[in-house]
């Protein structure tokens, strides 16, 4: 099991990072895919209920399944224009 | 034509580019950098978009445009990076017979992109810089 | 800036002199010379107007869509004579800090210019030419 | 009492020129000024229920008093834009 997930602005600098590779047992929906980056980067957990999630470049739910090889994005709420 | 950019924006040149001879108006949107936001002074800002869905996005946001309105065609090309005062990020050019549905596909694309697209913008002060975020 | 003029209109120099480093959004309308009107393929148009009072209804609808929306400015520049398919007839141009103002603005003063502006067009076809009467 | 009168689109078709001088007694208000203009060409009659009028630049009524020197036009509702 290997995910790849991208961070977005403001979630960027709280993970720390712009991209890591998630490989664990027990991720099985996008939301345990924040949880595991949240343990690695405590300072994305105040982001938890503004969070926008995506999974393969759409808009996914906290309990969409994740897959071998997916990519997974947290962003916050849009601001181009 | 949807498309992300790192360069100036020519309007003109995806006005001449999309009107075809049937089109009786031509409605343009551009969003352009101000200089000041928040009872700030802004001096520059910085675009950064998660480029593949992005696009996507722009596309969905066109092709509901093309349903929803009587229009016959539109152009969405939103820009990336560093933009200066005065410098357009965003323009939607909308080419119809008739005038009113180009106003509303207009408005339409330009709200719906400030909702959907992951595009997110920095505003550089004198005294600092923030991330903006837009209403969820 | 109101004119009346017998040369294409250049939208986009129109738009770059009104630009201000407060705006955040420009909207456009151009009306364009389109091929086919009442169900007859156009071949050319030739636009009349009652200058004096052309001129003075044009800068009404620019000074009523200063008040009664909130928008830094408008342009508005109406062409007169022969023109071929493809070429605008009419550019406005409105700047405004926020765009939803200057969506309702533009539309607006295009709305109102086809009501009081003594202009009129009249269409050439194949087979003969027709001046056009608005709605009164 | 001269009054200059100017006809635009269909209206100067109808009336044979673009514009011409109305020189009388009785011309008191803009629409004696159309009456006037109807008795040199018929074909202007037609025109009587759509015709817009102006006095100096600005929308007039039939009833808007002329004087010496004024300009009036008579055109159909206008089609620009």
């Amino acid at each position: 099991m290997s995910i790849r997930v991208l961070f977005f602005a403001s979630l960027a600098d709280a993970a720390g990072t712009r991209e890591r590779t998630v490989e664990a047992a027990g991720i099985t929906d996008v939301i345990s895919v924040f949880d595991r980056c949240t343990a690695d980067a405590p300072a994305l957990e105040s982001y938890r209920t503004s969070v926008l999630l995506a999974l393969n470049s759409e808009f996914a739910r906290p309990s969409s399944p994740v897959r071998d090889g997916d990519e997974v994005a947290f962003f916050p709420p849009v601001s181009g224009g | 034509m949807f498309s992300l950019t790192r360069e100036p924006i020519d309007t003109a040149r995806i006005s001449r580019s999309l009107q075809q001879p049937e089109d009786g108006a031509l409605v343009v949107f551009e969003g352009i950098v101000r200089n000041h936001a928040r009872d700030k002074a802004v001096r520059y800002l910085e675009y950064e978009a998660y480029e593949s869905m992005a696009l996507k996005k722009l596309e969905e946001v066109g092709t509901t445009a093309r349903s929803r309105f009587d229009i016959r065609d539109i152009a969405i090309v939103h820009r990336l990076g560093h933009m200066e005062i005065g410098e357009a990020s965003t323009v939607i050019v909308v080419a119809s017979a008739h005038r009113g549905a180009a106003f509303e596909a207009c408005r339409f694309a330009i709200d719906t992109i400030k909702e959907i697209v992951p595009i997110w913008k920095k505003e550089f002060y004198t005294d600092g810089e923030v991330w903006i975020e837009g209403a969820r």
